[in-house]
């Protein structure tokens, strides 16, 4: 499976994933406490400057963004058309800041670090007999398929496009469908094989 | 003898690989646009996933697969629609439709698992069926008991609320029949409900 | 056919990697094998014929169009088969993975699962059509993999280690197909044995072209090369289990 | 390791497919090989033999006692090097991959990847570690495969044609390995020349055992049997393109 996580260093991954998810958390919550638009507009700037000063590292997920964009565009446009400007840049902006950080997480830190975090953040559920060490995979499986998702994708389009011209669009929905759910086999096969009893 | 934490048996590692898969499922879905609506509670197309994982997986690890997903949410990750997440979620207007998701998947999960499942047309029957009951009415229900209680709307406000979503929930449970019929064709040992 | 393609000049970034810096190639001979290590650049080098990759600088060209215009011309100008049989593969059953092939040549549904049932019987393997391709091994994966590009027949066909998979028999089956093809094909490999006839051979190491030459000639440097790396391991480092 | 493994009388029914039908064997020896046609089922033996496919009827055994049993006692007691890298690799980069096979050891998170850190540096390979391993070439991938094995180090390893991707230095390092190993281990391939000198090869055809002793004398009576059929395939049908 493919992955999200950049290998361009950047001065963000250096960061300890911990101290990211914190600061991903308490900003993320910051953004849904304001509908000031003139503060959000400062936090979209700071993201910009976020984005611009990762360099190369956010060349993995750029299409990934340009969804993003459109997507805020059409939340904006709906809101417009409702009349309400300031919503439209109010929920734009959130939309654009969060995903920015989320993807800005996402591309600097590697998935077993994140998932070391989640770990540590669940060990005290551990006394009440919660298996926390699997919680954790299940967490680092999750991403991983999430990823997975993408990559599939691509890989149907690029096969798709190459033998047919055109991109395949909704028609690969179904051998998406399909080839996930294989997925899960194959990596329970491979789990199970690696590590079962 | 006990087992070791870090090993798993065969059924385990299975399970763990649907229940990773579905609350993926809802992650990619939270990529997509969600619509606004002015109460606080967005049209998104996560219900859908709400739905798949029930009607896949069956009640048991479809709610793990929910669980896992808002255990995720809830500790940070942007991964609800529009990039959201955060404990503050789950203080939001749509509290309530959120801790449904995990019980509407086990209750759509325990019908379709108690319905038949023949040929694929059938099989993409009792889906439909299933996911209407569960992911649409039982989610709704939870949603309105959200709103009453953290919106501060009496029933009959909430239940016009909710209203609002029935069309649109109603065309996913559409498309959840459909996908399932195709999977019905294409993995014909795939076992919806998690039958045994 | 009388310019085929051509590489000039190009620069191809994947990731991290630098996979090529100023790859000159004209390709013009109606078979040429591509050799070399693991990471060479072999995969790399079909995936940017086809146009799945493009070039950060310099140019592919197809008959002198670049190739990309020249693809959205003409549907159905190059082929290639994957390395990896599972990225290929977009559709369910056998029947319905051959019948993609044939939609760009403008054929309806009907029309593309009787032709594919009809290459499928040709072959003997008639009761393959409603299979589910992930019921297959691995090697009768690859098979269909190459029954979906013959059936495609697109001018140029680009193969990944087609051979990796295959049975002994399966092997000199496709090697039968190759010769009586009558397109371009590229064909990368390990098992030198399939490209030592072919007119021309490509050896690439680390992205650089090492050897370029008939079959016969490029095929012995290349294992005269690894003799020399393996005698060197021999004598430098005792073996670690 | 006095009994080894044994499959007795085993019926293995994979979706449509009955792949094996009354199969028993006896595995003691060290090395052994398995040869046979695509879809003669060698991955489906190899599956079976660790516990990933269970028999509709019969018993497979580890040392006299049922291996799904002895699995439990004792974990990381056989491994499998999956024929396709793809289906093998869980995680993202290089040392988290190879990290996870000591897990069942009991290592814990920081030891396995210092562990795995090690393993790459003695094989040159330092610069992996972090690498993505889905931006790594095919062959390169089934190295990994193979490296992820070997930290693991299970008691018995059973390898699906391991030798498919990889280029010539790289299969002369593998064979080197696997040589070198003490462990005993199981090899299924189409490149012949890797298991002739094995003490015992078992050839499949169509889930049957149709042959079964030493390498060199499998090898070519397999060899034999495939040049029979080519040479009927000649005489009754023209090759069609
Ligand atoms: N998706 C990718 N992203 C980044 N780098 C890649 C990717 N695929 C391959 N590479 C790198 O590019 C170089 C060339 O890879 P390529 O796959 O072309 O090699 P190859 O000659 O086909 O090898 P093999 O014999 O193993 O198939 C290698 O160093 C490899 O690590
Ligand atoms: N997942 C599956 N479901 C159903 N049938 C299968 C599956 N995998 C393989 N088979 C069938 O079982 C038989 C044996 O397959 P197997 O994969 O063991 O062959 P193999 O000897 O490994 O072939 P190859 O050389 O191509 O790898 C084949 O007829 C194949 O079609
Ligand atoms: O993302 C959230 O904050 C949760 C929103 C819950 C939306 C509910 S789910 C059922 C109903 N159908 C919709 O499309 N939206 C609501
Ligand atoms: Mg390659
Ligand atoms: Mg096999």
């Amino acid at each position: 499976m493919g992955s999200l996580y950049s290998e361009y260093p950047s001065w963000l991954h250096r960061w300890p994933a911990g101290l990211k998810l914190l600061l991903l958390a308490v900003f993320g919550t910051l953004l849904f406490l304001t509908s000031s638009p003139l503060l959000l507009a400062g936090c979209g700037a700071g993201c910009a400057l976020l984005w611009w000063s990762l360099g190369e590292a956010t060349q993995i997920a750029r299409r990934l963004m340009r969804s993003v964009m459109v997507a805020a565009l059409l939340v904006a446009g709906f809101h417009v058309l409702m009349g309400n400007r300031e919503l439209a840049a109010v929920s734009a902006l959130r939309l654009i800041c969060a995903s920015t950080l989320g993807i800005a997480l996402t591309i600097t830190t590697r998935p077993s670090d994140l998932v070391e975090v989640l770990e540590w953040l669940l060990s005290p559920l551990a006394a009440l007999g919660v298996r926390t060490e699997r919680a954790a995979m299940q967490l680092a499986l999750m991403l991983r398929f999430t990823e997975h998702f993408f990559v599939q994708w691509k890989k149907l389009d690029d096969a798709y496009r190459l033998r047919t011209g055109k991109s395949g669009g909704l028609r690969l929905i179904a051998p998406l469908t399909i080839h996930m759910l294989q997925a899960t086999r194959r990596v329970a096969d491979a789990l199970w094989a690696r590590l079962g009893f | 003898m006990t087992t070791p934490s870090h090993t798993v048996s065969r059924h385990g590692a299975r399970s763990m690989a649907q229940v990773s898969l579905f609350a993926a499922l809802m992650a990619v879905m939270g990529l997509i646009p969600k619509i606004d609506l002015p109460f606080g509670v967005p049209i998104t197309i996560q219900s859908l996933g709400v739905m798949l994982a029930g009607v896949m997986l069956g009640p048991w690890r479809g709610l793990q697969s929910m669980l896992l997903f808002l255990a995720a949410v809830a500790v940070g990750l942007p991964l609800l629609s529009g990039g959201r997440g955060g404990i503050g979620v789950f203080m939001s207007p749509s509290a309530g439709y959120l801790v449904g998701y995990a019980l509407a998947a086990c209750i759509a999960g325990a019908i379709m698992a108690a319905l038949p499942q023949s040929t694929p047309r059938r099989t993409a029957v009792s889906a439909f069926v299933a996911s209407v009951l569960g992911g649409l009415l039982c989610l709704h229900a939870f949603g309105v008991l959200g709103l009453m209680q953290l919106a501060g709307m009496n029933l009959s406000q909430a239940f016009k609320v909710t209203l609002a979503f029935v069309p649109g929930d109603f065309i996913k449970c559409i498309l959840c029949a459909v996908i399932v019929h195709t999977v019905a064709r294409g993995m014909p040992d795939w076992r919806f409900g998690g039958r045994q | 056919m009388s310019q085929g393609m051509e590489i000039a000049d190009v620069r191809l970034q994947r990731g991290q990697t630098l996979v090529f810096d100023g790859l000159s190639l004209k390709l013009t001979e109606k078979r040429i094998g591509v050799i070399g290590d693991n990471g060479a650049g072999k995969s790399s080098l079909f995936r940017l014929l086809c146009g799945l990759e493009q070039a950060q600088s310099g140019r592919v060209l197809m008959e002198g169009q670049p190739l990309l215009q020249a693809r959205a011309e003409h549907p159905g100008l190059v082929g290639l088969m994957f390395q990896n049989p599972d990225d290929q593969i977009i559709f369910p059953t056998v029947a319905e993975e051959l019948a993609l092939g044939l939609r760009p040549k403008g054929l309806n549904k009907q029309q593309a699962r009787a032709r594919a049932h009809e290459l499928l019987s040709a072959r003997g393997l008639a009761h393959w059509a409603e299979r589910a391709v992930g019921s297959l091994s691995q090697g009768q994966r690859q098979q269909v993999c190459w029954l979906s590009l013959l059936i495609a027949s697109p001018q140029v066909l680009l193969l990944d280690e087609p051979f990796a998979s295959l049975d002994l028999p399966g092997q000199a089956r496709l090697a039968q197909d190759i010769a009586a093809a009558p397109q371009q094909i590229l064909v990368s490999t390990h098992v030198l044995d399939h490209v030592r006839g072919f007119e021309r051979v490509l050896w690439l190491e680390q992205g650089r072209l090492r050897g370029d030459g008939p079959g016969r000639e490029i095929c012995s440097a290349y294992e005269a090369d690894v003799a020399a790396r393996l005698a060197d391991l021999h004598t430098a480092v005792p073996s670690h289990g």
